[in-house]
């Protein structure tokens, strides 16, 4: 009973880690449909900016990411004016080439000015305090995360499901055309998108840093990990990404616990079990 | 240009193969490493150390002027590090090889430095069986066996008494877990249960469940340098091991190139290893004092020690046997020297460097964490190399 | 501008003197490398295995439109079955390499029976997925494949009990290049074939292909049984050569890099497969012995001038310049 | 024993939804028959039920007096059912030749042959050449159907269906899409379709079918609202109603 009570426990703390560093390409590759394989470069980005903010500057945790955040926002925006507008309009594979050229310049970038060690974000000492919570003790970041992650999944899922933009994405991302004849303004509503995505990825990557540090090569090593969760959680929904990452945070904790020893192997059958049952993801039904 | 005839190339393998020539020349030795991509730091630890003591020692042994010549692979990628010797061999005309910071880029070039009779020096690559597929091999860096071993008699010796053993689930993962359980075992300690930590966790939370319900008084753990180690000692100090009175004993999580990223909850861990950048001896000062002056941004962890001893090793051989690679692999065995690391030899059958392992543990020193040493398990060989 | 039909190169290419024309191309380049660069028949010999791994992508992405990221799967399974076999059942280099292509002709029609029901993200995913869990298997197997030491011991007897592998890789530059120069000649003729037009017909159209009465799905798992083929007989071909597999052979890297490569030199074409591989190799290559620190800016920028400037891949690249001369006038 | 197509009580559900009602219906050998109803009334999901790219919920397709209800779609092409595409869906980074000649390779059983050249067999190059002089697509038979203005692309589409050698084609919207000056083009070929041939016209152009069609069969909410000759369905109240009600001429 414990251990079915940690298991889900560390499960869903984890998958809200995971939620969080791929909550952003949630954006950019489900919701607009790019194969958005720099998604990762955006979070190094964010969690560079936030390593040398703390770590060089001194500059206190919270202040750090919002202006990080920020930063990599303000990348984005010319990024998506001068590059990403192309690539919309590119086949899958020509922009599998062009996000995967982006990426390597990015790597290429930070490992330039920060070399190709761990880039440290400092936190509050305070955040990892061990917290009882009576049948199991968890890093009070943790905590953080979960609350973080739950009021971002409800926030995104109000934007895209309740405003005006949100209903402008998913028509301009339908029929670029008939949003334009609508008087949409097709060209504002991806920026404004992109530099969204941009931006989650540089909350989770600062946030996730937890678990998965950063470090110039961040982008290729946690790649299969992004995109596992945008996958069995279904292209174009949030709702979808985040009990994604949730179910595969709980299924990979329950096989470290439970077949440690054959715990990868477990985790990517589960995987190819799941695909071959549900291929368009968990939420949405086969067609 | 470059146009060669295969006849004057075989000449010119032939003659290299021979090798021995009494004259002054320039003798080249093959440095084969990673220098790009995710594990680029081993390139350039290896590089750098070369450098300092070349810088130390000048670059002419008799005469000789010593080139180094630099080769990059990649990453662990053997078929990569087979073309870069071939390479080296052939074109460069090295008499000696040098790097390997993974254990099948070394295993790679087995065969040809077998045929081209080319000694081998191994700055890193750390599985004891590689010396046994060339005699042309020798190490200057450290197996598994080597450390574990005195890590589970020096926990074994301070009060261990139920030891729970949390590796990688890879080969040198493994090597450390049944070094260091076996050794721990002879000295009347239990193991209570072995943890195998698949190498692509990023969360280790379940894991240290686990290690609290195993009723362990100790962890001993291996996880190679890097994002696993920093999620690890992470999830030790964060999930209350600490608090819940379990100790910690490693070997080289707490590597200097990774050691400041790791912070606060590094200091205290205790570790076993064959170097620490704050050994106190004087060679070591000088060591860190050129390193400091040359690349002020660096800082010498175990690859640079394997890299600087290796070089050390291979002035030695030139010296005492020019570029006969046989008589270099004779002239290699039973030496010894002070190193900054410490006093060290060549074993004569494992070719493998007999060294102290230290105990350490972290401290704050200034605004950076160090391995501190506070004792020491004296001349210990290859444990591995007869198994 | 007006593309050129492929089918219709290829029939000129192949009709009268012009079908022999790529063929003494490629013999040339060879000898050319060859001599130009005999201390590099290491890395040489490298990249023709890269060739003919690409190659047998170009089959399923270029020409069948099927987009895996696991294609390493075949290759690794390739290196473990012809390194195995050299250990222990015999070190002849071409039995070795049946050996390859059969194993990885057998983990592509089962993994094809799965992989080619799924399409786009999913596709990707369970590729990967199903690469991992081999490679796991790979690196847990140590006492059959020696983890991640990596499986040695392996030595070959002469090929044909002739041409033994010599020191400078020799040998093995011919023995790849043969391979490679045989595997050209087979895909020439299969992509030339109604099963080549089919395949092509699919890429384009799926359901169109079923409208006109094309069991899709079979006709895209033999696709990827006859790529996965050739993808054994690279890995087959890489362990003989190095005399070591590693566990690295399945990774997510490779796979990637691979598609990377086809893509750079453009897909659907033999010849941008070998033109993709030979351009991205040579720059990793001269970048990474140049600047180790900073390659990744010139391969980086590289795969953005492509792809924004040639779209088709590099092997557009004549045409593209003839164009422009030609709009010039 | 009728030969041609016989459809019997065909029904079908999407859940609760029911697409398709209890449709009766005979297309004999030879006919020239049109489905028209106005929008949603069900018309494409009743090619598709045919084609078996549906299957039904309840009742039975006959061809030729052989059961193929329970065919998949590849079977039924092969038993002599084709349809062309509503938005042409062509291989369009292919030639216009090897667009028809794929089907015709298709049809021939040759697509799993590996060493044989796709272009080696001369009887079929021969039925490749007469259907591309046919449709008079020879001018253009070695441009890729992407360079092709949508007018031309239509008549690939119908040429390529054809060279399937249907026994029963069916056309889904001919004409959609080409500007009416082109749509004489659509018509001339629909006209010289060889007279072995049932054809069967989905389409929303009212004077493209009172041009070809010899019957005329109204489809309203899936189910069958009248059937009858051009001039018949001209007269009859319910359709004026719902066609000249409805603004259409």
């Amino acid at each position: 009973m414990t251990v079915a009570l940690s298991i889900v426990v560390d499960g869903i703390a984890y998958g809200m880690i995971l939620f969080m560093i791929s909550v952003g390409l949630s954006v950019t590759m489900g919701l607009m449909r790019i194969v958005n394989l720099a998604h990762g470069g955006f979070a190094l980005l964010g969690g560079a900016c936030a390593h040398v903010l703390t770590m060089r500057y001194g500059m206190p945790f919270v202040p750090a990411l919002a202006a990080s955040v920020i930063a990599v926002i303000v990348i984005a925006i010319p990024l998506e004016r001068l590059v990403y507008r192309h690539i919309y309009r590119f086949s899958e594979l020509e922009q599998v080439l062009a996000t995967i050229g982006i990426v390597f310049v990015m790597i290429a970038t930070v490992n330039l000015f920060l070399g190709s060690t761990l880039l440290t974000i400092r936190m509050p000492p305070e955040v990892s305090l061990p917290v009882n919570l009576g049948f199991k003790v968890l890093p009070l970041h943790r905590i953080i995360v979960i609350v973080v992650g739950l009021l971002m999944v409800t926030g995104l899922y109000l934007l895209v499901e309740r405003t005006r933009f949100g209903i402008y994405l998913r028509a301009a991302v339908d029929n670029q055309n008939t949003a334009a004849s609508l008087g949409i303004d097709t060209p504002k509503v991806y920026l404004a998108a992109f530099a969204l995505g941009a931006g989650l990825a540089a909350v989770g990557g600062i946030l996730g840093a937890e678990l998965l540090p950063i470090e110039a090569y961040y982008p290729l090593r946690y790649m299969v990990l992004f995109l596992t969760v945008v996958t069995v959680g279904g292209m174009g929904s949030i709702v979808g990404s985040f009990i994604a990452a949730l179910s595969l945070g709980i299924l990979d904790t329950a096989g470290r616990y439970l077949l440690p020893d054959v715990g990868t192997i477990f985790f990517f059958l589960a995987i190819i079990a799941l695909l071959a049952l549900r291929p368009n993801g968990l939420l949405v039904r086969p067609s | 240009m470059r146009r060669l005839c295969a006849g004057l190339l075989a000449t010119a393998i032939a003659t290299f193969a021979l090798g021995g020539a009494a004259l002054a020349e320039t003798i080249k030795v093959g440095v084969i490493a990673t220098f790009s991509g995710p594990n680029a730091i081993w390139g350039k630890q290896f590089k750098e150390a070369i450098q300092v003591y070349v810088a130390q020692h000048g670059n002419e042994v008799n005469g000789n002027t010593i080139e180094f010549i630099y080769k990059d692979v990649g990453g662990p990628n053997p078929d990569a590090s087979k073309a870069a010797a071939q390479e080296l061999l052939i074109r460069e005309g090295v008499k000696y090889l040098a790097g390997f910071d993974f254990t099948p880029n070394a295993l790679a070039v087995a065969p040809l430095i077998n045929q081209a009779k080319v000694p081998a020096i191994i700055f890193n690559a750390a599985t004891s069986a590689i010396n046994k597929q060339s005699k042309y091999f020798v190490r200057t860096s450290f197996t598994l066996w080597q450390v574990a071993v005195p890590a589970a008699q020096w926990a074994a010796k301070n009060g261990a008494k139920k030891v729970v053993t949390a590796v990688s689930d890879y080969n040198p993962g493994i090597d450390a877990e049944t070094a260091f359980g076996s050794a721990f075992e002879q000295q009347g300690g239990t193991i209570v249960e072995k943890i195998r930590m698949p190498l692509q966790t990023t969360d280790f939370a379940p894991f240290m469940q686990r290690i609290k319900n195993s009723g362990a008084d100790t962890v001993f753990a291996f996880l190679p340098a890097g994002p696993a180690t920093f999620a690890f000692t992470k999830a030790y100090s964060e999930n209350g091991l600490k608090e819940a009175g379990i100790g910690f004993i490693g070997t080289g999580e707490t590597d200097e190139t990774t050691i400041d990223a790791l912070g606060e909850q590094a200091i205290g861990l205790t570790t076993a290893y064959h170097y620490s950048d704050v050994h106190t001896s004087d060679l070591n000062r000088a060591f860190a004092a050129k390193l400091g002056e040359l690349f002020p941004k660096s800082r010498a962890n175990m690859a640079s020690m394997g890299a600087y001893d290796g070089a050390h090793l291979i002035y030695k051989m030139i010296e005492l046997a020019g570029t006969d690679g046989d008589k270099a692999i004779e002239a290699a065995k039973g030496l010894s020297w002070e190193s900054p690391r410490g006093p060290v030899s060549i074993d004569p059958t494992s070719r493998h460097v007999v060294q102290n392992v230290y105990i350490r543990r972290v401290e704050r020193d200034g605004g950076r964490l160090v391995n501190r040493e506070f004792d020491l398990v004296k001349s210990v060989p290859d444990l591995g190399f007869d198994r | 501008m007006i593309r050129i039909s492929t089918i219709d190169i290829v029939r000129t290419s192949l009709g009268g003197t012009g079908k022999l024309l790529p063929v003494a191309i490629l013999i040339t380049c060879a000898f050319a490398a060859f001599w130009l660069f005999p201390y590099d028949l290491g890395f040489l010999t490298q990249m023709l295995i890269m060739m003919v791994f690409v190659v047998s992508f170009d089959l399923i992405l270029g020409y069948a439109g099927v987009a895996t990221l696991g294609h390493a799967a075949m290759y690794g399974c390739g290196a473990y079955a012809a390194g195995l076999f050299a250990i222990h059942a015999s070190p002849d280099p071409l039995l070795g390499l049946a050996v390859g292509a059969v194993i990885g002709a057998l983990i592509a029609f089962f993994s094809g029976l799965l992989l080619m029901r799924a399409h786009g993200l999913s596709l990707l995913m369970l590729s990967i997925a199903i690469t991992m869990v081999l490679q796991e298997i790979a690196s847990k197997a140590r006492d059959v494949t020696g983890g991640a030491d990596g499986l040695t011991g392996i030595s070959m007897t002469p090929i044909l009990g002739v041409f033994e592998f010599d020191f400078i890789g020799k040998t093995a530059f011919w023995y790849a290049f043969s391979v490679l120069f045989i595997i050209l000649v087979v895909l020439r003729v299969l992509v030339a074939s109604p099963f080549g037009l089919a395949l092509r017909g699919i890429k384009d159209s799926p359901s169109r292909m079923r409208a006109i009465g094309t069991p899709v799905y079979w006709r895209k798992v033999t696709a990827y049984v006859i790529g996965g083929t050739i993808a054994g007989i690279a890995g087959a071909l890489s362990a003989q050569i190095t005399s070591l597999v590693s566990v690295e052979a399945f990774n997510f890297a490779l796979s990637a890099d691979v598609m990377v490569m086809l893509i750079l030199g453009g897909a659907g074409r033999l010849y941008g497969a070998l033109i993709g591989t030979l351009v991205f190799m040579t720059v990793r290559h001269v970048a990474a012995s140049i600047d180790p620190f900073n390659w990744l800016f010139v391969i980086g920028f590289m795969l953005l001038a492509v792809v924004f400037f040639l779209p088709d891949g590099l092997i557009s690249l004549p045409r593209r310049v003839a164009g422009m001369i030609g709009a010039r006038k | 024993m009728t030969s041609g197509l016989r459809i019997r009580n065909l029904s079908k559900n999407f859940g609760g939804l029911q697409v398709a009602r209890n449709i009766t219906l005979d297309i004999p050998t030879g006919a020239r028959a049109a489905l028209i109803g106005p929008n949603g009334a069900g018309k494409t999901t009743f090619a598709n039920l045919i084609i078996g790219a549906l299957q039904p919920s309840s009742g039975s397709i006959h061809l030729d007096g052989k059961d193929i209800s329970q065919l998949g779609e590849a079977a039924r092409v092969r038993a002599g059912i084709a349809k062309t595409f509503q938005i042409t869906n062509l291989f369009k980074d292919l030639s216009v030749r090897d667009n028809i000649r794929l089907p015709i390779l298709e049809r021939e059983h040759r697509t799993f042959r590996f060493l044989e050249r796709h272009d080696g067999d001369a009887a079929i190059e021969a039925e490749v050449e007469e259907l591309l002089a046919d449709f008079r697509l020879l001018p253009l038979a070695n441009r890729l159907v992407r360079s092709l203005a949508y007018g031309q692309q239509r008549l690939v589409e119908l040429a390529l269906t054809l060279s399937l050698k249907p026994r029963i084609l069916i056309l889904d919207e001919p004409a959609a899409g080409v500007p009416s000056s082109d749509s004489h083009l659509i018509v001339d070929a629909i006209k010289r379709l060889p007279t072995y041939l049932s054809v069967l016209i989905i389409e929303h152009d009212m004077k493209l079918v009172f041009e070809v069609a010899s019957r005329i069969i109204v489809l309203v909410n899936g189910a069958v609202l009248v059937e009858g000759t051009p001039e018949e369905i001209s007269r009859d109240l319910r359709v004026r109603e719902l066609y000249l009600g409805a603004g259409h001429g």
